[in-house]
C-alpha cells in the first residue's frame, strides 16, 4: 500500500519529457519532488506563473510570488508571468499537457467530483472546473477510499460534480486504474503488496482486470 | 491626462451603497488593500464584490464582511474566512461560484465588448445549469456572459500618472482584466512616476483602462502561506 | 467651402479634454495636427499602440513602429504598446471616446459605407468594422459629394455597409451634421461662405434645417 | 526545454501543402520575414494563409503569392500588392475578409480554447450574412468563430531557448495571439538568449504557447512608408 509520498512517486513517472503540468493542492504538489532524471517538465500555477521552483528560502520569500495555492514559491530561470485570463488561455487552449488533481469521488465513466459536499460549507471550486473540462490528461491523485472506508471509485459520483468524462488516470494507495468510459476501470497496476482482490474490495464501480497485473515499480 | 488623486480615499469618491465593484487580487496577493482600508471607513454598504477571493477574517476583503458591507460576494474560492462562513451560513450573504478561467474570462470579456462567449468549464455540473450548451468539434460548451463593474479597483507595483500600470510577479492575476471592464477604474500603486519613466513596450495594463491613481504607503502584503524550503 | 485642411480643423473642435482617440486614414489623420490649446487627447491607433506622436525625424525613423496607416511614427512619454487583440479590446469595449473616419457613403439613419465598390478590387475593410460597431461617439469626416457630384449623404447606402446607425455626427466641406435617425442629417453649421441652399442641393437623404443655421467658427 | 533550431529551414520542417498557417505582422512590421524566405524556397503550395495583411510584391507574404503558393488568403485588408490582385481578380486566389478586430479576437479565442464569441463589428454587413445574430443589451452581436492553425509563425525581438518571446513596438501586433493559436508556433528572434536571461516579468508570450525558435540575422525590417516631419 502507498502512502502520499507514494502516490505522488508513481505520478512522477508518468512525466514526459518536455511537458507542462498543472499540479493540483495535496498530494499532487509533491509530485514537483520526483521529477526523473532527464525529464524536463515546466510547471503552471493558474494565478498566473510557468517555470515555478521550489518553495523559498526565508531570505528569499516574497509576498508578490505565490502558487495558486497561496504558498510562497520561487521562479527558476525561463519562469514567465502571466494574468489570470492568459493563464487560463493556456490550460482552456489545451497547451499544457498534464493536471494533476485530487477527488472526492470519481465514476467509472469518468466523472470527477472534488468541490462540493452538500450540507458542508462551500469553498468553492476555484480553477478545478477549468482544469478538468479542458485538460487532455488528467490524473487523479487520492486515496481508494475515505475516511469512513467507502470506495471513492463509483459507478456514478454521488456529490455535485466538478466535471463529465473527463478522468484519464487515477493513482490512489492501492492501483493505477485507467478510465476506459464503455468499460469502466481497467487496473493497470497494483501498490507493493495489495492483490488484485483487495482492489476489487475497494471499488465500488466496475472494475475490468485483464492479465496479470503487475506491482507497480518505484525504483 | 493626469489622472492622479491624493489618496484612496479620493479615489472611492462616487462608490455608492448597491454597487457592483471588481478587486484584483488572488488570495492576499496583489489586493488593492488601501482601497478596502478607505472603504471599510465608510458607511458604504449593500455592494456586490467581484473577486477571486474574499480576504482572511482581518485583512482584504474580510475587513468589509466584517462591517457587514457586503450583500454578494462574486469569487472562485471562498475558504479562508471564518466571518464569511457565519454570514453565508446565516443567510446575510450571498455567494456565486464561478470557475477561476470563466471568472477571468467574463471579466475580461466585459473589458473587451465581447458579451459572451463559449467554454467548456463547468458543463454537466451545477455551474451550467440554466445555460445555453452547444457543441463544438464533438465537445459541449456553456455560454458565458461578460462581467462588468461600476467600480473596479486595482493594485499595481509602478504606475505613471496617464494611468499606465506595471505588476510584479503573481500579484498581476486579476488585476489587467479587472481593470478592463470598471466603468471607473482605480489603480493603486507602490511607485507612482511620471509619463515617460515607464517603457512603453513593458505596459501591462494600459492607461486607457485606467480613470484614478494613487500612491500607497507602506503595503503590508501580508503572506497567507508562508511556506519556506 | 472648407478644404481637407479645414474639415479636420472644425473635427478638432470637438476634442475634449482627456478623450481617448482614434483617427482613420485620410483627411482624420489630420486633426492630430489642430488639438486645441489646453485640451490633452491621447490617439490610439488599432495596430497596437496608445500616446501616438508626431511623424519621426530622419533620424528617429523606427520600422518597428508604425500606425494603421503604415507610416512611421513616434511614441509620445506616457505612450502603450500592446497586441492586436488588446487594441481592439479598447475598440469594441468603448474605451476610445471618439473614432474620426471617411466615408464613401453615409445613411440619414446613419449606416455607414466606406470599404467596398462591387466591380472594383476590394481591399478589405481592415479595422472599421470594429471601430464603427463599437464605438460611441463617430465623426465622418468627408466631402460632400463624390467626384462626379452625386451627395454622398443618402437615405439609403447604395454601397455594401461597414455598419449600420452608427454615425452620430458628419463633417463635410458644407456643412457639420448631426444623424437623428428618425428624422435624418439634422443641420447644424455652415462652412463659411456656404447657403443653406447649396447644402440642401447637395443632400440627398433627408435634411432637418431648423432655425438659424450658423457659420462654423474655426476662429 | 530547450526549443531552439538551427535555422529557418529547420522551423519550418513539417509545414505540408495544403496547411493553414498562421503569420504575425501589420503591413511589413513584425512579420516573420526569414521564415517567408525559407518557405518560399520549398515547393510547398496550396497555403491557406492567415495574416492580417499579404505583404507588398516582393516582400513578405507578397514573395509566397509570387511564387504561387497561397491557395487561399484569410486578411483585414490586402491593398499594398499588385501581384495579389492578378491572382484575386483571376480566381486563382480564394480570399476571405474578416475584420481586424474580429481576427484578432478569433485568433486568441482558438488559443484560449473559447470555440466562439459574441462581437458588434460586421452586423448588418456582407460580413454578418449566414452568422447567428443576438442582442446583448439592445444592441445586436454576431457569433464569430475561433480560428486556429497548424502551424503559426511568429517574429519577435528578443526570445530565449524556452520559447518566451518579447517584442519591440508595434512590431508587436497579431504576433502574440498567432502565437497561440498555432498546433505548431514556430517564432523567429533578433536576439536568442538562455532561460533566465529575460525578466519573468516582462515576457510578452509565455514560453508554452512557443515551440521551435531561432534566431534570424540580418533582419531587412521594409519600411512601407517611411514617413519623417
Amino acid at each position: 500500500m502507498l502512502d502520499k509520498t507514494g502516490i505522488a512517486k508513481r505520478i512522477s513517472r508518468e512525466l514526459q519529457d518536455g511537458w507542462y503540468v498543472n499540479l493540483g493542492i495535496g498530494i499532487p504538489t509533491l509530485v514537483a519532488n520526483f521529477v526523473p532524471e532527464g525529464i524536463d517538465v515546466t510547471f503552471q500555477s493558474e494565478n498566473g506563473i510557468l517555470g515555478m521552483g521550489p518553495f523559498p528560502t526565508e531570505a528569499e520569500v516574497d509576498a508578490d510570488l505565490i502558487n495558486a495555492g497561496k504558498q510562497t514559491i520561487t521562479a527558476l530561470p525561463g519562469a514567465a508571468i502571466f494574468d489570470s485570463a492568459t493563464s487560463f488561455a493556456m490550460i482552456r487552449g489545451q497547451h499544457i499537457q498534464l493536471t494533476v488533481l485530487g477527488a472526492m469521488e470519481v465514476s467509472d465513466t469518468g466523472d470527477i467530483a472534488n468541490w462540493k459536499i452538500p450540507g458542508k460549507l462551500v469553498k468553492g471550486m476555484g480553477g478545478a472546473m477549468d482544469l478538468v473540462a479542458s485538460a487532455e490528461n488528467i490524473i487523479v491523485a487520492m486515496m481508494h477510499t475515505n475516511r469512513a472506508g467507502e470506495s471513492k471509485l463509483l459507478s456514478e459520483c454521488s456529490l455535485p460534480l466538478t466535471g463529465v468524462r473527463c478522468v484519464k488516470k487515477i493513482v490512489t494507495n492501492l492501483a493505477v486504474l485507467e478510465v476506459t468510459p464503455d468499460r469502466g476501470f481497467r487496473l493497470l497496476e497494483r501498490a507493493p503488496g495489495v492483490s488484485v482482490e483487495q482492489i476489487k474490495e475497494a471499488t465500488a464501480g466496475r472494475l475490468v482486470v485483464e492479465g496479470d497485473i503487475p506491482e507497480m515499480d518505484l525504483s | 491626462m493626469n489622472k492622479r488623486v491624493a489618496n484612496a480615499r479620493e479615489a472611492i469618491a462616487g462608490i455608492q451603497s448597491g454597487m457592483t465593484l471588481m478587486l484584483g487580487g488572488f488570495g492576499l496577493c496583489g489586493i488593492p488593500e488601501k482601497c478596502i482600508l478607505a472603504l471599510a471607513d465608510t458607511d458604504i454598504t449593500d455592494l456586490t464584490c467581484i473577486s477571486n477571493n474574499a480576504g482572511v477574517d482581518d485583512f482584504g476583503l474580510g475587513l468589509l464582511l466584517h462591517s457587514r458591507q457586503i450583500r454578494k460576494m462574486i469569487a472562485s474560492y471562498v475558504g479562508e474566512n471564518a466571518e464569511f462562513e457565519r454570514q453565508m451560513l446565516s443567510g446575510d450573504l450571498e455567494v456565486d461560484l464561478i470557475p477561476q478561467g470563466s471568472l477571468a474570462e467574463r471579466c475580461r470579456a466585459g473589458g473587451a465588448g465581447i458579451p459572451a462567449f463559449f467554454t467548456p468549464a463547468g458543463y454537466g455540473t451545477e455551474v451550467g445549469e440554466g445555460k445555453e450548451v452547444r457543441e463544438f468539434n464533438g465537445k459541449p460548451h456553456i455560454l458565458e456572459t461578460a462581467l462588468t463593474a461600476d467600480f473596479a479597483i486595482v493594485k499595481a507595483w509602478k504606475g505613471d500618472t496617464d494611468g499606465n500600470l506595471i505588476y510584479k510577479g503573481t500579484a498581476r492575476n486579476f488585476n489587467p482584466v479587472m481593470a478592463m471592464a470598471g466603468r471607473i477604474t482605480i489603480a493603486e500603486v507602490e511607485e507612482l512616476v511620471e509619463p515617460g519613466e515607464l517603457d512603453p513596450n513593458q505596459i501591462h495594463t494600459p492607461g486607457v483602462f485606467v480613470q484614478r491613481i494613487f500612491q500607497g504607503d507602506n503595503y503590508e502584503k501580508r503572506i497567507e502561506k508562508r511556506t519556506t524550503r
